[in-house]
């Protein structure tokens, strides 16, 4: 499986996602320069976390206006799965890959922390690995993730299954405890129309091994090396 | 004042124009009548507008270190594991297998009271390029904070502002924040401290020095464009605040973390090249500083055009543009015909690169603007003329011992105990780190919240921790002891999670050093910390002196923020604080003789911090955790934690919060008091949790080794128990511990 | 010519900063305040020099890069 | 009774989001554009009928809250 991870000025998670892709596909991603105008064939394309140009402006702005970006959409059209983590995930939405927008966070500080998800589905490319409903443990680290959408986005999201993951409690209940971010319905991730794109702020590629305190990220990368090769 | 002679000179350059000199101008600029005069020797004429404040800057107290480099050189730097002590940007220390570790603390203490947010941000911003300048890539941040009481009205937007911008700057950096400490104390009411550290890392062979070695070389300017940033921020940081400070804030400057995020990833990339022959971040005293700097170690003059200068507004002087302090930017001396490669670099950054200047054969630096000579100054002299002073001190009177007998008794140990885990001084900091991205780089292995960060060194086993500590009312009681204490405690820090200690760095921050009893502090700390350090064979690489932080004659207590790292060779075998198994041993290590002097104990029953503190045995010290890391490398014990503030019970209490399993401890039945017992903070202790299989064993080696070895309890349920003696839920201490700072600061 | 934008959150969408001012304002024993919004303010010089042909420039620029139509409206003033 | 406040930065201290935001719509394609600056605007509502004394109150959240004088300037409009 040949991976593509985008880098802007400003990204800072690209290594740690390259480190992740080459662990589970045992090979080296092609990291590609968001100058660059065409992305090489690729069975998946990242978005990584970071603050691509400083999250100025707002985040994720200025990257989706990106000269990378123009492929990037093009080739998400044509069916190419990306994905999109933090940042990546702000880079969507303004890209619009993926509706809606993340805002800041509820309690405007920026939030660094373990949280649990439930993964919605495991019939995506992305997730075949974890169990449907599962609860997963994996960290946030951002300022802005406070997802929002009109009434009628959220609904189409819910109505078709579009949620890729919500923040839970111990009990996979969506509480409002449990929101971080205060995200509507406490979305944590959602997929594209075609379940090809899904954007999430959660960082799977943080928690792939026990050293690091928990193996619930790595799921997500077997599963993509399993779909895509 | 003397009106000597300009125009053409004897070494044949070019005088500037002198400058109108009055008293308050030469007051104004930081100096002394005597200094004034001693400058005027050096260079037999009176100096340029441009030349004063190079003077002025270059002899400040916070470049020159005039009141404390006499002591400073007293201090143990050497070992075998030193690349590079003090001196350069940066300490390096050797971590095998090629690659070293970059390390440094600095101050922001000033800038960070008048503006908290960018304060505290460029505070991380200048250390990291400390780092990164060397050729290191930073790998983790950690930051010492001091706060004044929590209930001052002042506390809360301080905390607030400079906890936001240390999160603003590292978390864009892509760095993790992993560590620190956190002091509320009224002492620190009108004069915070930020201090950050930053350690990088770097392959042996590819360290970066500031030393421009070579004539006819070109001097290139990277980075951010120079605005009128912070001029004078070198000598403010320098002088002690009153009540018109407020006047002073146009100096603060804004950070910009993304700028500086390009300009670590350009610079690390062309020192992946051969092109650079020296590299200097441009701090305190931007220009001025980085240029003689550089020239000096280099045995060379530079000749800078300062149109060339990217610049940021117009009409800026060359006084401006010298002592501007504009951040995220570097000075570089390159092999010449490297520049089209370097700019190439650069121009893919969208960073500035201008070559201003070169290097020469003068001995001096010639600045230019406009074709006009400004500043034409030997760099030797100014160099290493700066004044040395050897204040006068006095030193601290020694305070009485305080028997455990004199304090009230204590009823219910418990409620004592749960005050003390959900006030200021033990409250949880997870609101402070969990603004800070601590896992970005994958390589975070320990967390905050425990004894010492640790960072894996990527792609290896090996882990490389790290860890902030000073006990400020201890050195204000005895700065002999308290400096000693304070290495001690890095030291036993990094020991507890399995880590050898390596060496360290700190931050001096002190009052008022033309004050006698505050100079005796000064140097009272630093013989504690010269003495643990040679106990310890820790010595201290790099560091900063943070002076004058006092207000309207009110100084705080000292304060010398200490910065160590270990390293440990296979990161499996690390140990944590967290108790997380029942049916655990609990064993202390160390002798019990109830301390309560200086104790957080003795402040909650009195309300106040009296008499003498804990003293520190450096050869007990040494054994002790030289025998628990064996311990830990053996893989023999679950779970680890030094005994320091608060005492025996507040250390039980806090594995137990960290692993969420309770204890059943044994009563004290010993000689001393009771609740002296619990909570007195007698040094070189740890608690070990260990299967209770194996506890009669290691008590039995701890035994033969002379350490006083007992097991206290057993790990159990969800409550701390005293048998007989009363308990408390978990539940009820975590509420307390995890809500004191979100509900202060809300 | 100067452009002065300015860009604030549609109706209806939820304003985390706005809310925070607005409790920060009364714990400082601000009364009566309510309805706190906060927004962007973006300033620049443009060389055009005829007014239409300018506004329809920033225009462009709000849609493309300003302002996020999905959550933002703004508004141009030009002097 | 509404209030609008723009915080803007000084002159002469670094703005890096108008920096950025400038050189981002020069990668767009839009030229001649120049001195972006990049400032907070603040609306509120105010139960205050006399517009002298909101005028008042207001200055004083700027001063303690809503500017950071030390770096920032800031406007007040009433309606
Ligand atoms: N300002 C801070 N930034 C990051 N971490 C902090 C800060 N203050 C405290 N911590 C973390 O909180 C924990 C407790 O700190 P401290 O009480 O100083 O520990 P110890 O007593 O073991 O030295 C440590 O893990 C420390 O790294
Ligand atoms: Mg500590």
């Amino acid at each position: 499986m040949r991976a593509s991870v985008i880098v802007f000025p400003g990204s800072n998670c690209d290594r740690d996602i390259a480190v992740a892709l080459t662990a589970a596909l045992d090979q080296k991603p092609a990291m590609v320069w968001h100058g660059d105008t065409s992305v090489p064939p690729s069975d998946l394309i990242v978005l990584p976390g970071g603050f691509s140009f400083g999250d100025y402006l707002r985040s994720g702005a200025m990257a989706a206006q990106s000269p990378i970006m123009k492929d990037v959409v093009a080739k998400a059209k044509a069916g190419v799965p990306v994905l999109g983590i933090c940042n990546g995930f702000q880079v969507l939405t303004e890209a619009g890959l993926l509706p809606g927008a993340l805002m800041r966070n509820r309690d405007i500080k920026f939030l660094c922390k373990d949280v649990l998800l439930k993964v919605e589905r495991n019939d995506s490319i992305y997730t075949s690995q974890y169990k449907a409903g599962e609860v997963i443990r994996v960290p946030i680290a951002h300022h802005d993730g406070n997802y929002f959408a009109d009434d009628e986005t959220i609904k189409s999201l819910e109505d078709e299954g579009l949620v890729a993951f919500r923040y839970v409690d111990e009990t996979g209940a969506a509480s409002a405890a449990a929101n971080p971010n205060g995200s509507v319905n406490n979305i944590a991730g959602i997929y594209s129309a075609d379940m090809k794109v899904l954007g999430l702020m959660p960082h799977p590629e943080r928690l792939i091994s026990p050293a690091l305190g928990g193996s619930d990220g790595a799921p997500m990368f077997k599963s993509l090396t399993e779909a895509l090769s | 004042m003397n009106e000597l002679t300009h125009g053409a000179s004897l070494d044949g350059g070019e005088h500037p124009e002198p400058v109108d000199v009055t008293d308050e101008l030469i007051a104004e600029h930081g100096l002394s009548a005597d200094e004034y005069k001693h400058l005027l020797e050096i260079i037999g004429r009176t100096p340029s507008a441009t030349e004063l404040g190079i003077f002025s800057v270059m002899w400040s107290e916070h470049c020159s270190y005039k009141s404390s480099r006499y002591h400073l050189k007293k201090l143990p730097v050497e070992g075998p594991q030193v690349i590079q002590g003090p001196g350069e940007n940066a300490g390096v220390v050797d971590l095998g297998d090629g690659q070293a570790a970059i390390f440094k603390m600095e101050s922001h203490n000033h800038p960070s009271f008048i503006e908290p947010f960018q304060g505290a941000a460029t505070g991380v911003g200048g250390i990291m390029r400390d780092v990164f300048t060397m050729g290191a890539r930073p790998i983790a941040n950690l930051n010492a904070l001091r706060f004044g009481a929590p209930e001052n009205a002042k506390t809360r937007h301080l905390v607030n502002g400079v906890v936001a911008g240390i999160a603003g700057y590292g978390n864009c950096m892509g760095v993790p924040t992993v560590g620190g400490e956190t002091n509320f104390d009224k002492r620190y009411n009108q004069n915070i401290l930020v201090n950050a550290m930053c350690i990088g890392l770097a392959d042996t062979d590819k360290i970066f020095y500031s030393a421009a070695k070579g004539v006819g070389l070109p001097v290139v300017y990277v980075g951010s464009k120079t605005g009128r940033d912070g001029i004078h921020g070198a000598t403010m940081a320098s002088a002690e605040f009153d009540d018109q400070s407020d006047e002073k804030r146009p100096t603060v400057q804004v950070g910009d973390p993304f700028t500086e995020k390009l300009l670590l990833e350009a610079c690390l990339e062309l020192m992946s090249s051969d092109a650079i022959i020296a590299i200097q971040d441009m701090g305190a005293a931007g220009l001025t500083s980085s240029s003689v700097e550089m020239a000096d170690k280099g045995g060379v003059g530079f000749d800078m055009n300062l149109d060339l200068v990217p610049q940021r507004e117009t009409g800026m002087t060359a006084y401006e543009m010298m002592l501007s302090e504009s951040q995220e930017r570097m000075l570089m001396v390159l092999k010449p015909g490297s520049e089209p490669a370097a700019k190439k670099i650069f121009d893919k950054w969208d960073l500035d690169f201008a070559v201003i200047g070169e290097t020469t054969d003068t001995g001096r630096l010639v600045v230019r603007q406009n074709g006009i000579v400004e500043a034409n100054l030997p760099v030797a002299t100014l160099a290493d003329s700066a004044p040395e002073y050897q204040r006068p001190f006095e030193k601290t009177a020694a305070q009485p011992v305080v028997a455990a007998e004199d304090l009230p008794d204590v009823e219910d140990l418990f409620s004592a105990l749960n005050s003390l885990m959900g006030g200021a001084h033990l409250c949880s900091r997870r609101w402070i780190w969990e603004q800070y991205d601590h896992m970005v780089m994958g390589d975070t292995v320990g967390r905050p919240g425990g004894d010492a960060a640790v960072v894996r060194v990527h792609g290896t086993k090996k882990g490389l921790a790290a860890a902030t500590d000073v006990t400020p009312r201890y050195c204000y009681s005895d700065p002999y002891e308290g400096g000693k204490q304070a290495v001690v405690e890095t030291w036993r820090n990094i020991t507890a999670v399995g880590a050898t200690p390596l060496a360290i760095t700190n931050c001096l921050n002190f009052g008022n050093p033309t004050r006698p009893d505050i100079m005796g502090q000064f140097v009272g700390c630093l013989e504690g910390m010269g003495d643990a350090c040679r106990a310890l064979d820790y010595p201290i690489v790099s560091g900063n002196v943070s002076l004058y932080n006092e207000t309207n004659g009110i100084g705080i207590p000292p304060t010398p923020a200490i910065g160590g790292i270990g390293l440990i060779d296979d990161h499996d075998k690390l140990t944590s604080v967290a108790l997380t198994d029942e049916g655990l041993a609990l064993i202390l290590v160390g002798e019990t003789k109830g301390h309560v002097g200086q104790s957080l104990f003795q402040e909650l029953l009195t309300g106040d911090f009296n008499g003498a503190p804990p003293p520190v045995d450096l050869a007990l010290e040494r054994r002790t955790g030289d025998a628990v890391r064996e311990l830990i490398l053996s893989g023999k014990l679950s779970a680890v934690h030094d005994v320091s503030d608060g005492g025996l019970l507040v250390a039980i209490a806090e594995m137990c919060l960290a692993g969420d399993v309770g204890v059943i401890l044994e009563p004290y039945q010993g000689q001393i008091k009771r609740e002296a017992y619990w909570f007195g903070e007698d040094q070189a202790r740890y608690l070990l949790a260990v299967p209770a299989g194996e506890a009669t064993g290691i008590i039995a080696e701890l035994s033969k080794l002379g350490l006083e070895t007992s097991q206290i309890g057993l790990s159990s349920g969800k409550e701390i128990t005293i048998k007989g003696g009363g308990s408390i839920a978990l539940q009820t201490l975590r509420t307390a511990h995890e809500g004191y700072l979100p509900n202060l600061l809300a | 010519m100067k452009a002065r934008i300015t860009v604030t959150l549609k109706n209806g969408v939820l304003d985390p900063q706005g809310k925070a001012i607005e409790h920060a304002l009364t714990g400082l024993g601000f009364e009566g305040v309510d309805e706190v919004k906060q927004g962007k303010l973006i300033e620049l010089d443009l060389t055009d020099s005829d007014a239409e042909a300018a506004r329809a420039r920033v225009t462009e620029m709000c849609e493309k890069l300003l302002a996020n139509t999905v959550i933002e409206n703004y508004a141009i003033e030009l002097e």
